[in-house]
């Protein structure tokens, strides 16, 4: 492969089409990881591979690119939620929750607490369905496949709930600006989200003999992708990623939105920065979560309207707010999820613009991080980062 | 605006003696056990499950009701709903294109008359070919008829099996029992098409070759 | 002379060979299945599996290495296997057999890598460099734990030391060849190729290392010859270890039981690295096979 | 309970100069003190706003790193009747836990500006995108260029109000993008 | 191995394995191997499918990390001109027979996404679907019951994309290279080649 002679010409228009292509040594190979790989979603890294080692390794998204951006502002301001949802797809209700914080501001709709419960639970059981699939594919890149299975079969018991609660599995359009689009199905429903979470707790101690205690788990990510506090602060790394880098930051605390003010749990930090830290991080918040969650059911649902009261909301497709702009984020699994959203005072939105969390660690800091890695870190990295690559492309 | 309501809250920063654990190498161990145990598999497609109540799958419009006044076809993100002139119809009806359809029912919330309405019916499975993804595009029938096909075959089939598209804009549902809905398309859009002009003949140029 | 009987033994034994192969791989996929709480597939669904890509129209070939590599690798295999005392069955037998089986088993590796290189992915080329260090790792646990059975037994010719087992008991019994076996063991999973091991195929890493470009016939080729090897290599663990047996029924009970270990172990535990294997090898391995080599002097 | 919740009456009494005296108002002062040329705002609770001239915002957002850590996002809007771009970096602070709009307004034709890579590394992934969805060049930053887009798009900055999306589907896909029927794309929302 | 026969019909029998084409037949439906390319958000509904919950290895399918050995690629929803191109690639590498199945709306008629300027919006132009499902996206169970469809067809001898794509090459050829412009594979692969 190494031998093959290239013209200098072309040398030069692939330097022009992308200008950090090099010309690349003799002695080093390369390899293109994905997009067609077990270990990446549909999202491309260029490695520059030195033996065993990687020395250079270059970020090639873009595969799932939409235009969601250009889209959104070409829709009613509802229906845009059915759109906005695909960006994050194994939390999708953490788009439409900062979509509709955002555009809830502009209007300036107190939303009703019933609603707000609603939002609440419902965030928090995104998060633990992300936690089980991300359980699941650290799992998979590491080469143990069994709590994966696992996690992924008790996964299916939130999608239930989702299901009985939204009428949608994975796509839910159920948050709206202004509220929810379906009451609570029943005190059934919540009866049933408390065994699960029973349930899932109960098959915490499970995951955490087989994967989390395991000696070649740790042999696998200890001292693997190292970043430091001021590295992380300046990628703007968020989430559970920087937790691991030892700062405190954590959007539920530090802008508490619905009910997290009132709700009592912890945030865990460490300091290593590796990415034995990240996996224990997201262990420990799983079972925040768990614990968030059992608070929520036993604050029990507040009574009243699931959506704003607004004569304005008789004519959906024609719902016009006042000229604005907003800016809300939440705490997704993955990091500070936001959503920027100004509006000019038509029936749709004059621009959208989604922060994902992937975009700040799944581009730069990935790029950091891979140089010098082995070749079998590439995974572990990918997934301790938890990479989401639809965040980058959107 | 409140602005000095509430300091800010502190951020309970948990030991890092809490977050960490023993690795261990004869814990996972524990795994084995499972071994023995029921697996947890749902054998689809013999055992079946049911959608949960008001699952958002493939619409149902009462005719008699809809009044065609386009609300759904306004609020839909994709664009899938057309409202089509049918003979004998005083009011146009949607078309639903299942190709652009989100499934997200916004049409359903916004039907001033509650016409327009959801089955859980969700499989919808065909082959490839440009004829047989004709069925992806219908007017939605009667929910009393869904639900009586519901009943016949306990799935959640599709309820059209095929659509015949005959000369002059006439399209044949042959449903799944066996019955046949026969009606003419005289036209598109919201104002009453001029004439009973046929509709241009569908394009071939876009599908797949036939063998 | 041709000896009709040697012939007829060696074609019967190679089929119940292979069938047994492929229903080992079929226990495999089932039995981490049930751990993994699903129900899994059919027993036989490996065999299904190698008729398919048997039946796929091939038209990519890498030149001749690439296509003599998998049929190499099967070859050795066989080999190995003939030499084998299988139940009552030794077809052939030489005064050193054990060694000439012990390397047998690694040849296939071999012939896979050959016809991996030419195949030009960089994906088969890491998998190729991964499978010569595990090779290389592996050796010394591997020598050691052998050293120390022979020294016990004072033999290298596999028939003997299964008669001798049937006289004095198992070689399990024995302390020191207890601990060679525990090293024997984690030797064995390396080269079934399974976890903590299968740093060689790691589908997440390097998509399959070798077989990346391997598909229809030469992979069919390839899923036989993991077969025949499956069956080699447990039949060889039994022979060693757990006295041998006096029929085919005996034998199977044996091996099923040694592929549950490594079945178990590689559900539990995720892949080393190449670098964690081969120190992990050349760590306690080699530390317990000196042990067990040092006791029975 | 809610912060959300925000009348526009009171978004127009915000905007004057006057600074409440609260923690978002002391970190305002703080900051305008130092730079003198910015305009600041308090929004609402932990949101404030600042508005610098394009000459300036290099020095401003390098001041600004002390107190915001994290640069979040670079929005951009494209306000196409102002025959402007409006840049929004949104700035977190961590220690404050104040979220910070720092707006500044490049015209649309030649749009130039520095870039801020030397005070966040990350802003090198923001601008490439700001650069490819709407062509705004970031001076010295090194790989502008195609990033997520394919040349055809990229050439054509899709997200500026300009770009004509419809007419690009059709130009790519042909007229009967629509396997059905193609009147479905002449009405209008 | 494909010939003209004497009647001129293209025959794709395996000539030299024709005795045992209806056993073939039935390994092929007994076994599908999926490509592990998750090309859109419908990836999200296989891991449920391959997993524990509803387990489709009890049919003998699962991911294969190489599409040498793949049978069944899964259009998992929406396709990008940019994802298409390594969908075409690796549908090239694929050996026959192999088969498409086509998750959800957006493959069929652009879906959501109908006046992006970056999605796809007509697969079956550019390269043969066997099957497609309904659905937004499709649930385990539709996905299902399109898998069982399309192991009645290999069986019937219906889920002949592959064949048509042979036959059709032109056809599709001319497609993809209107949407990508000319000798898109010579400019992809000397982009890569600069690498070198």
């Amino acid at each position: 492969m190494a031998d093959l002679e290239v013209p200098n010409e072309l040398r030069r228009e692939a330097k022009e089409h992308d200008m950090y292509l090099h010309p690349i040594d003799r002695d080093t190979y390369e390899l293109f990881f994905g997009p067609q790989h077990m270990a990446t979603e549909n999202f491309s890294i260029i490695l520059k591979m030195d033996g065993n080692r990687i020395e250079k390794a270059i970020v090639n998204p873009g595969f799932l690119h939409r235009g969601f951006e250009k889209l959104a502002e070409g829709r009613p301001y509802f229906t845009n939620i059915a759109l906005l949802l695909r960006i994050c797809v194994p939390e999708s209700d953490v788009p439409e929750n900062i979509y509709s914080m955002a555009v809830d501001e502009i209007v300036g709709w107190e939303v009703p607490e019933r609603a707000i419960w609603i939002r609440t639970t419902v965030l928090e059981m995104a998060r633990v369905s992300a936690w089980m699939f991300w359980i699941m594919g650290f799992g998979n890149e590491i080469g143990l496949y069994t709590p994966g299975q696992w996690a992924a079969a008790y996964r299916e018991r939130f999608m239930r709930l989702y299901e009985e609660l939204t009428g949608g599995r994975v796509y839910h359009i159920y948050t709206v600006p202004g509220g929810v689009r379906r009451d609570i199905p029943g005190d059934r429903w919540l009866r049933q989200l408390r065994d699960t979470v029973e349930y899932v707790k109960g098959k915490m101690k499970d995951f955490d003999e087989i994967l989390f205690d395991n000696y070649i788990t740790f042999e696998r990510t200890e001292g693997v992708g190292v970043m430091d506090k001021r590295f992380a602060l300046k990628h703007a790394v968020t989430g559970p990623n920087l937790r691991a880098t030892g700062v405190p930051y954590d959007v539920r605390k530090d802008d508490p939105y619905y009910l997290y003010d009132q709700l009592d749990f912890e945030v865990p930090v460490l300091k290593e920065g590796d990415s034995l830290a990240r996996v224990l991080i997201r262990r420990y918040e799983l079972e925040q979560d768990l614990y968030i969650l059992e608070q929520l059911l036993d604050m029990g649902p507040p009574s009243g309207p699931y959506m704003v009261q607004d004569a304005r909301l008789k004519a959906l497709p024609r719902f016009k707010p006042p000229k604005g702009d907003a800016y809300a984020h939440v705490e997704s699994t993955k990091g500070d999820f936001g959503a920027y959203v100004v509006s000019d005072g038509s029936h749709k939105p004059y621009r959208v613009h989604v922060r994902g969390p992937s975009q700040s660690h799944g581009v730069t800091v990935l790029e950091e991080l891979l140089k010098g890695a082995r070749l079998a870190d590439v995974p572990v990295i990918l997934k301790t980062l938890d990479n989401c690559p639809p965040d980058i492309d959107r | 605006m409140k602005m000095e309501s509430v300091e800010k809250p502190r951020v309970r920063v948990v030991g890092e003696e809490k977050v960490r654990i023993k690795k261990s190498f004869i814990k996972p161990w524990m795994g084995v056990k499972y071994l023995f145990r029921k697996p947890v598999t749902i054998k689809i497609p013999f055992e079946k499950i049911e959608p949960a109540p008001k699952y958002r799958g493939f619409h149902t419009l009462n005719w008699k009701t809809c009044v065609g006044c386009n609300f759904c076809g306004q609020i839909c993100p994709a664009r899938a709903i057309e409202m089509t002139w049918m003979e004998g119809e005083k009011r146009p009806h949607p078309k639903i294109d299942y190709g652009r359809c989100t499934f997200c029912q916004f049409c359903v919330d916004v039907c001033p008359t509650g016409a327009l309405g959801f089955s859980e019916n969700f499989y919808l499975t065909t082959g490839g070919l440009e004829e047989d993804l004709e069925l992806y595009d219908w007017v939605p029938i009667h929910p009393d008829k869904v639900r009586e096909l519901n009943e016949k075959f306990g799935d959640y089939r599709f309820p059209v099996e095929r659509i015949e598209k005959k000369g002059d804009g006439v399209y044949v549902y042959h449903l799944r029992d066996g019955s046949r809905i026969e009606f003419k398309i005289l036209g598109y859009g919201l104002r009453p098409p001029a004439a009973a002009k046929p509709k241009p003949a569908a394009k071939s140029s876009g599908g797949a070759p036939k063998e | 002379m041709i000896d009709w009987k040697l012939i007829l033994e060696v074609i019967g034994i190679l089929l119940y060979a292979t069938f047994m192969g492929f229903i080992f791989m079929g226990i495999e996929r089932k039995a981490m299945a049930r751990i993994q709480r699903r129900v899994g597939p059919p027993l036989y669904q490996p065999i299904i599996d190698t008729l398919k890509l048997l039946g796929k129209k091939e038209s990519i070939s890498h030149g001749f290495i690439y296509d003599f590599g998998p049929v190499f690798a099967l070859g050795a295999s066989i080999a190995a296997l003939l030499f084998i005392p299988i139940a009552n069955f030794q077809l052939f037998s030489s005064n050193a057999d054990l060694i000439v089986v012990a390397y047998l088993l690694e040849v296939p590796m071999l012939g896979i890598m050959l016809g991996a290189m030419s195949s030009g992915n960089p994906f088969s080329a890491v998998g190729v460099q991964r499978g010569l260090l595990t090779m290389v790792a592996m050796q010394l646990p591997y020598g050691l734990a052998l050293i120390a059975l022979i020294q016990h037994w004072g033999t290298f010719k596999l028939s003997e030391i299964v008669a001798l087992q049937g006289a004095q008991g198992w070689s399990v019994t024995v302390p020191a060849l207890l601990i060679a076996m525990i090293v024997f063991d984690i030797v064995f999973q390396a080269m079934l190729g399974l976890e903590p091991f299968d740093i060689i195929t790691a589908p997440a890493e390097i998509s399959m290392g070798p077989m990346v470009e391997y598909g229809g016939k030469h992979a069919a080729i390839l899923f036989t010859q993991h077969a025949v090897q499956i069956f080699a290599e447990t039949a060889f663990f039994a022979v060693l270890f757990l006295g041998g047996a006096s029929n085919l029924l005996e034998l199977l009970i044996k091996q099923i039981a040694v592929l549950f270990i490594a079945i178990f172990v590689a559900s539990i535990y995720p892949r080393f690295t190449i670098d964690q294997a081969a120190k992990f090898f050349w760590k306690w391995p080699t530390i317990l096979g000196i042990i067990a080599v040092l006791l029975t002097v | 309970m809610d912060m959300n919740e925000k009348n526009v009456e009171e978004k127009v009494e915000e905007s004057r100069p006057e600074l409440p005296d609260t923690r978002e108002g002391r970190l305002v002062k703080a900051l305008i003190e130092k730079a003198p040329y910015a305009e600041g705002s308090v929004r609402r609770e932990r949101r404030v706003e600042f508005r610098v001239s394009v000459e300036r915002i290099h020095e401003f957002l390098e001041l600004a790193s002390e107190t915001f850590e994290m640069l979040m996002q670079i929005s951009v809007v494209d306000w196409i009747k102002e025959g402007e771009f409006e840049l929004v970096y949104q700035l977190w602070s961590v220690s404050e836990s104040v979220h910070a709009f720092v707006r500044t307004r490049i015209p649309r034709e030649n749009a130039k500006l520095p870039t801020v890579m030397d005070v966040w590394p990350v802003a090198e992934t923001y601008e490439r995108e700001a650069h490819e969805f709407f062509g705004i060049i970031f001076e010295g930053n090194p790989r502008l260029g195609p990033f997520i887009l394919e040349e055809r798009e990229y050439k054509k900055h899709p997200l500026r109000k300009d770009f004509n999306m419809l007419g690009h589907v059709k130009a790519i896909y042909g007229e009967d993008f629509d396997r059905y029927d193609e009147s479905k794309t002449n009405y209008v929302i | 191995m494909s010939e003209i026969g004497n009647d001129g019909v293209i025959s794709y029998e395996l000539k030299e394995f024709k005795l045992f084409e209806p056993l073939f037949k039935w390994a092929r439906k007994k076994s599908l191997w999926i490509v592990a390319f998750c090309t859109g958000c419908g990836g999200i509904e296989i891991p449920p499918l391959a997993t524990a919950r509803y387990d489709f290895e009890r049919f003998g399918i699962m991911p294969n990390p190489s599409p040498r050995m793949g049978d069944l690629f899964l259009i998992t929803g929406y396709v990008t001109p940019k994802t298409l191109k390594r969908i075409i690639i690796t549908y090239e590498m694929m050996q026959d027979p192999k088969y498409i199945l086509a998750h959800g709306s957006c493959p069929i008629n652009g879906g959501v996404y109908w006046d992006s300027y970056n999605v796809v919006k007509q697969l079956d132009r550019y390269i043969p679907v066997d099957v497609a499902i309904a659905g937004c996206m499709p649930r385990p169970e539709a996905v299902m019951d399109g898998i069982m469809e399309m192991m009645r067809r290999i069986e019937d001898g219906t889920a002949d994309g592959w064949k048509r794509y042979r036959e059709n090459y032109e056809y599709y050829r001319r497609n993809q290279d209107e949407l990508f412009g000319e000798g898109w594979r010579e400019k992809e692969a000397r982009r890569w080649l600069a690498w070198i």
